[in-house]
């Protein structure tokens, strides 16, 4: 296991069950997760829709709803983060962990100019003047390759693109030079050719900032053409954990290698996909939820 | 800058011809009275030449374009018309009585945004206790009829306590204190009720606002929760509440009509109550006709003010 | 556990919040008081304990007792048995003009909703004229025409939340009609009709449902106020804002007369929004309904 | 199994629809003094051979959906023609219009939008079969049970609510509900977009049994060129409302002829890695 000083993030055994008011207690949405993550690397996690990954990626900052239980530790530069107060919480998130979220439009206030959601941001953390921040809100636009930074730095969310946008969001995260940035489904919304702009410029902060990354998808390409190293989360669990080479070439757990083989991408074109199996598939895990929910709204 | 100035400029126009409509409305109401107003109007004293000359008088025997133009006329001119039964100039009553409606109607709204806007951020933001005390507020100031509030509030402190006057009036500049003594049971009895509503109106829409994806964004930058239902909750409620309190303007100024009533204050609202029992359709006409035009200017503004707030209300490009 | 601050957005993980109990419960103590409102008000004639015209002259003011539990008025009459009969009227008023404007908005609603463009216009232009004038300055107006009258009260009402009704059935077949469910229905070559009558209705009148119990509670002090003007229900027929009118001129000698009526609006006003706010959360989970 | 692959030169004896110099400006929403134009077709030609894939591809915004909606009447466009099976759609009567709308029909991306909540999904399937009055009410029924059988589904959900579906599941209800009056042509607007790739993969397995078994034509639209390079036999590429290139499915994906495609093509992440780790 890494020695804890060059580890930046550090899941150990964490479970997350949410108190569900209806008859049966509902399974937990992460299941004992262990996993660290080294400084400076991308970490990819990728899984299907219910498998805990985004819930997961939650309990770094505190931002579970009040139904939520946490065990576990999870720890920042060696800090654990589930103890911490209100106040010491709110310390760490937009300044040594940062995070942004998928549909970049959702993530803006619609009626606060673009680079003042910038500026908020550092003044929430740095004691500096309303002039300097919008100074270093406008570089942080135009290092995130925002054209003509200045002259937008008073629009409105809505005349900007949603690649834009994006940006403007993945500057506001890392205004303060944050150690960790937690990424979860960063350009899933986007269309593929901005898609990829925008992982190339979390991929060239990284190495500019030495910031360590957690990546968020269910998309495996993009975890395969932009992550270090690759986490495969189904129900709950890690299942597997390896290099984004290892991962690929060789999967050793058949969930991964199901999950590889179902993605179109992969297959010669024409034959039939084979089927990830009955007890792996969403399809299994999602009929019980929706059958149960059912039941319940009858 | 521009779109803004746009917007302001054609909302501004789309107000003539709300003005204009409210107005045909007006007049034909009176006009499509089945059987004869002035019949009714002059009731036991009714004889074949009185009808004749008081309809001539009122110019009620000429088409109704003309005499739709000559009330047109007469509005601009400044000049509203008599009332037939204290034959006093409709402007005179109208430049009395008005003051004293805005005054009610005014008064009481902005108690009720103060009441009702802060309790309905903390009930957004509160704990089970302040939710559970707000909502309690709310669906009674929403169940109890206001006139019946103001009867207690009467009770209470006019008869049992006897620290203020169950009715009367005197105007502001006359006597200041005595104006305050005279509206304070008035004006609480329709702003308790509208509190409520606003209330739960502010509740609601900052609550939407708090489930908003940005909010977690928001947090998760680490912005204080203070500073996000100051700065941004408040900012992206603030234009439903301000579209209710536009609309709930109509309500508090039908309220009045029946509190001026209780409370015997000389406004426009019970002017035209005593009007409609004595059959005086020249003042029930202009009467609503001043209470509908206060109520599509109070509109307008507030639609001004939710497009300077919302950008994207002026820009057109409003999802 | 961690601390949590009270500000918190649901993550990806769906769980049905504990809403949902307390909507039921909220519909269920509505719909119960509501039902004995109404049977009270049906069986009137029965359970009134006495004549509500009934002029008793030794017992004028008489203070509330075991004989009339809500004591007796200014011509002695029994305030308990008026109080019965004056809820009969209000509730019938109320009812029924919330129900003639549904009959009118509904299809207007539903058509401006599912065609839009022309007929949305015409149809929203048209009703738009209705809410130009005050709620209770419109009903006035309408009764210096009419004369006064619960009949004319009631349409009057219909007439004012017709605009509301409209709206609300307008913007929740909007929404539905916007589901591919509806341009399916259209591929698989059911008529215009059949998608209106088989699709949109039934899953755009939830709203318009929770609509109509919140604007009963209106019309029922609506009606009350127009009563209490003396411009609704006309003696000799009890109505509740009637009662509250003779009241005030006994307010200080016999309270009770005042109160008792007042009473009776406030807790039928009640049911109607107790009931709206448990329908809404099944019924209308985008908040269409104001 | 058809033969794949090899564009069969579109005859007109085969061609099931034709699609010529289709155009749709649409105006944004808003007040009418902000409203802006967008165009969302412009000039577009496309054709599809009976039983045979065309794939439409393109990004948000490039008008895909809108060309759907043409196709299948439920837009009506600007200027341009449809023309199916030898009939331009526009010019038909109420009687023509049904009977070539019973032989078109489409599946849609939202399984939780796609079907209604209140009908039971045996219902919806039926629905096609009720207004077009195909058969007895018996033989509906045992057709609605066939279709349960021929896409996967337990004939027993029938009478269930969508609501206690799973999206897959809900997916496949919609293509049974597609394929009751037997059509010639499927219009599927992002069919698996909605759903995890492991449930992409067995609805992408239905469809491409159905094209086989059936000899249904589809036009298969989606933002994802690997799902698209999967079932289609030929493929349109449509950016900003103008088809950029069409061509067999190696030709468009090997060897594109237009930069957009280009482009689309190397944006796409495969799920393998760079040869060399640190490339």
């Amino acid at each position: 296991m890494t020695t804890a000083s060059d580890s930046v993030l550090d899941f150990t055994d964490v479970s997350v069950a949410f108190r569900s008011d209806g008859p049966t207690a509902s399974a937990p949405a992460v299941d004992g997760v262990s996993l660290s993550l080294r400084r400076g690397e991308i970490f990819g996690i990728v899984g299907e829709s219910g498998s805990g990954k985004s819930t997961l990626a939650n309990t770094v900052l505190g931002l579970l709803p009040s139904s939520a239980t946490v065990r576990g530790h999870v720890r920042v530069n060696d800090r654990d983060v589930l103890g911490l107060s209100e106040s010491d919480l709110r310390a760490l998130r937009g300044d040594e962990v940062a995070m942004i979220f998928q549909d970049a439009s959702a993530s803006l206030d619609p009626t606060w100019p673009v680079g003042d959601q910038i500026a908020e941001t550092i003044r929430a953390h740095r004691a500096i003047g309303r002039r300097a921040a919008r100074e270093q809100a406008i570089a942080l636009m135009t290092e995130v390759g925002i054209p003509d930074a200045a002259s937008r730095y008073g629009d409105a969310p809505h005349r900007l693109s949603g690649g834009m946008r994006q940006r403007i969001v993945i500057a506001a995260a890392l205004a303060n030079n944050p150690q960790l940035l937690i990424a979860d489904e960063p350009a899933t919304a986007l269309d593929v050719t901005i898609q990829a702009q925008i992982l190339q410029l979390i991929d060239r902060l990284r190495r500019d900032h030495g910031t360590t990354v957690l990546l968020i998808t269910h998309d495996l390409g993009v975890v395969a053409q932009v992550c270090d190293r690759v986490g495969v989360m189904y129900a709950g669990r890690l299942l597997e954990v390896g290099t984004a080479h290892e991962l690929f070439a060789r999967p050793t757990h058949p969930y991964t290698r199901a999950l590889l083989a179902a993605s179109p991408n992969r297959v010669a074109r024409g034959t039939r996909l084979p089927v990830v199996p009955a007890q792996w598939s969403v399809e299994s895990l999602h009929e019980s939820e929706a059958v149960a929910e059912a039941e319940a709204a009858q | 800058m521009t779109s803004r100035l746009g917007f302001v400029l054609r909302r501004l126009a789309l107000t003539v011809p709300v003005l204009f409509v409210m107005s045909i409305i007006v007049f034909l109401i009176i006009r499509l009275v089945p059987g004869d107003p002035v019949r009714t109007m002059l009731g036991f004293r009714a004889t074949d030449e009185n009808v004749e000359q008081v309809r001539h008088q009122l110019g009620l025997d000429q088409s109704w374009l003309l005499q739709y133009g000559d009330f047109i006329g007469g509005i601009f001119r400044g000049d509203l018309g008599t009332d037939i039964v204290s034959h006093a100039s409709l402007s005179d009553l109208l430049a009395q009585r008005l003051p004293v409606t805005f005054e009610l109607a005014g008064l009481a709204m902005l108690l009720a945004v103060l009441i009702g806007v802060p309790l309905g951020v903390r009930a957004a933001t509160g704990g089970k206790w302040v939710k559970r005390l707000t909502e309690g507020f709310v669906v009674f100031g929403i169940s109890i009829p206001d006139f019946w509030l103001g009867i207690l509030l009467v009770l209470v402190f006019a008869g049992t306590l006897v620290i203020l006057p169950p009715s009367g009036y005197v105007p502001f500049a006359d006597d200041p204190a005595g104006n305050i003594r005279y509206m304070i049971l008035p004006v609480l009895t329709l702003a308790i009720g509208e509190a409520a509503y606003i209330l739960r109106t502010t509740r609601a829409a900052v609550t939407s606002v708090l489930d908003r994806p940005f909010v977690t964004f928001l947090r998760a930058k680490g912005i204080r929760t203070r500073r996000i239902v100051a700065g941004h909750a408040l900012r992206n409620a603030a234009p439903a509440i301000v579209t209710v309190i536009g609309i709930q303007v109509g309500v508090l100024l039908g309220g009045a009509i029946i509190v001026e009533q209780l409370f015997a204050l000389p406004g426009v609202g019970r002017l035209v109550v005593t009007a409609i029992t004595q059959r005086n359709y020249p003042t029930v006409q202009i009467g609503v006709l001043a209470i509908a035009t206060t109520f599509i200017m109070v509109s307008l503004v507030t639609d001004l003010i939710v497009g300077w707030l919302d950008p994207r209300v002026a820009d057109g490009a409003a999802t | 556990m961690t601390a949590q601050a009270p500000l918190v957005a649901a993550t990806a993980v769906s769980h049905r919040p504990a809403k949902r109990r307390t909507s039921t419960r909220l519909l269920i103590s509505g719909a119960i008081v509501l039902g004995v409102l109404v049977l009270i008000a049906i069986a009137a004639p029965l359970i009134a304990p006495h004549d509500p015209e009934s002029v008793v002259v030794d017992e004028v003011l008489g203070a509330p007792s075991l004989a009339h539990p809500f004591g007796s008025d200014a011509l002695g009459r029994d305030v308990l048995s008026r109080v019965i009969y004056g809820l009969r009227t209000s509730l019938a008023v109320s009812i029924s003009a919330v129900l003639a404007s549904m009959i009118i908005a509904v299809p207007l609603g539903l058509l401006a909703g599912y065609f839009g463009r022309w007929v949305d216009t015409a149809i929203s232009r048209v009703l738009d004229m209705i809410l130009v004038l005050p709620a209770m300055l419109l009903a006035i107006t309408f009764i210096a025409i009419l004369g006064p009258g619960s009949v004319v009260a009631a349409i009057a009402i219909a007439v004012i939340y017709l605009p509301i009704l409209a709206r609300v059935m307008r913007t929740s077949a909007l929404i539905v009609t916007r589901n591919d469910y509806v341009a399916g229905a259209r591929a698989r070559g059911s008529s215009h009709f059949r998608v209106l009558i088989g699709h949109i209705a039934p899953n755009a009148l939830g709203p318009v449902i929770v609509q109509a119990s919140v604007l009963a509670a209106f019309a029922l002090q609506l009606e009350a106020g127009l009563s209490f003007l003396g411009l609704g229900t006309q003696p000799p027929t009890p109505s509740l804002g009637g009662m509250l009118s003779d009241g005030r001129d006994v307010l200080l000698q016999a309270p009770w007369v005042e109160i008792f009526p007042g009473l009776a609006i406030v807790v039928a006003v009640l049911c109607f929004t107790l009931l709206g706010e448990g329908l809404r959360r099944s019924f209308d989970p985008e908040g269409v309904a104001e | 199994m058809t033969d794949r692959g090899n564009g069969s030169a579109s005859s007109p004896g085969n061609q099931l629809l034709r699609v010529e110099g289709l155009s749709k400006t649409f105006y944004t929403g808003g007040p009418p003094w902000a409203r802006r134009r967008v165009h969302a077709l412009d000039d577009v030609s496309i054709t599809v051979e009976k039983g045979q894939t065309l794939g439409i591809v393109g990004e948000s915004g490039s008008g895909k959906s809108t060309l759907g909606r043409c196709i299948l009447g439920l837009t009506k466009p600007d200027s341009g023609r449809v023309v199916f099976d030898g009939q331009d759609i526009a010019g038909l009567g109420p009687r023509a219009l049904s009977s070539v709308r019973r032989r078109v029909q489409p599946v849609f991306q939202d399984p939780y939008g796609s079907l209604d909540p209140r009908w039971t999904v045996g219902r919806s399937v039926r629905e096609s079969l009720d207004s077009y009055r195909i058969g007895t009410p018996a033989d509906r029924d045992r057709r609605v049970l066939d279709l349960f059988d021929r896409v996967g589904l337990n004939p027993d959900f029938a009478s269930r609510l969508p609501g206690s579906l799973s999206g897959g599941q809900r997916q496949r209800v919609g293509i049974a509900a597609a394929l009751a009056s037997e059509p010639d042509l499927i219009i599927a607007d992002e069919p698996v977009s909605a759903l995890d790739v492991s449930v992409q993969a067995q609805i992408l397995n239905l469809f491409m049994d159905l094209q086989n078994d059936l000899g249904v034509a589809s036009v298969f639209i989606t933002h994802d060129l690997g799902v698209v390079e999967h079932v289609s036999d030929r493929i349109a590429v449509l950016y900003h409302g103008v088809v950029v290139e069409t061509g067999d499915v190696d030709q468009v994906m090997r060897r594109p002829t237009h930069d957009y495609t280009r482009t689309l093509l190397a944006a796409i992440p495969i799920a393998a890695p760079a040869p060399t780790p640190e490339n």
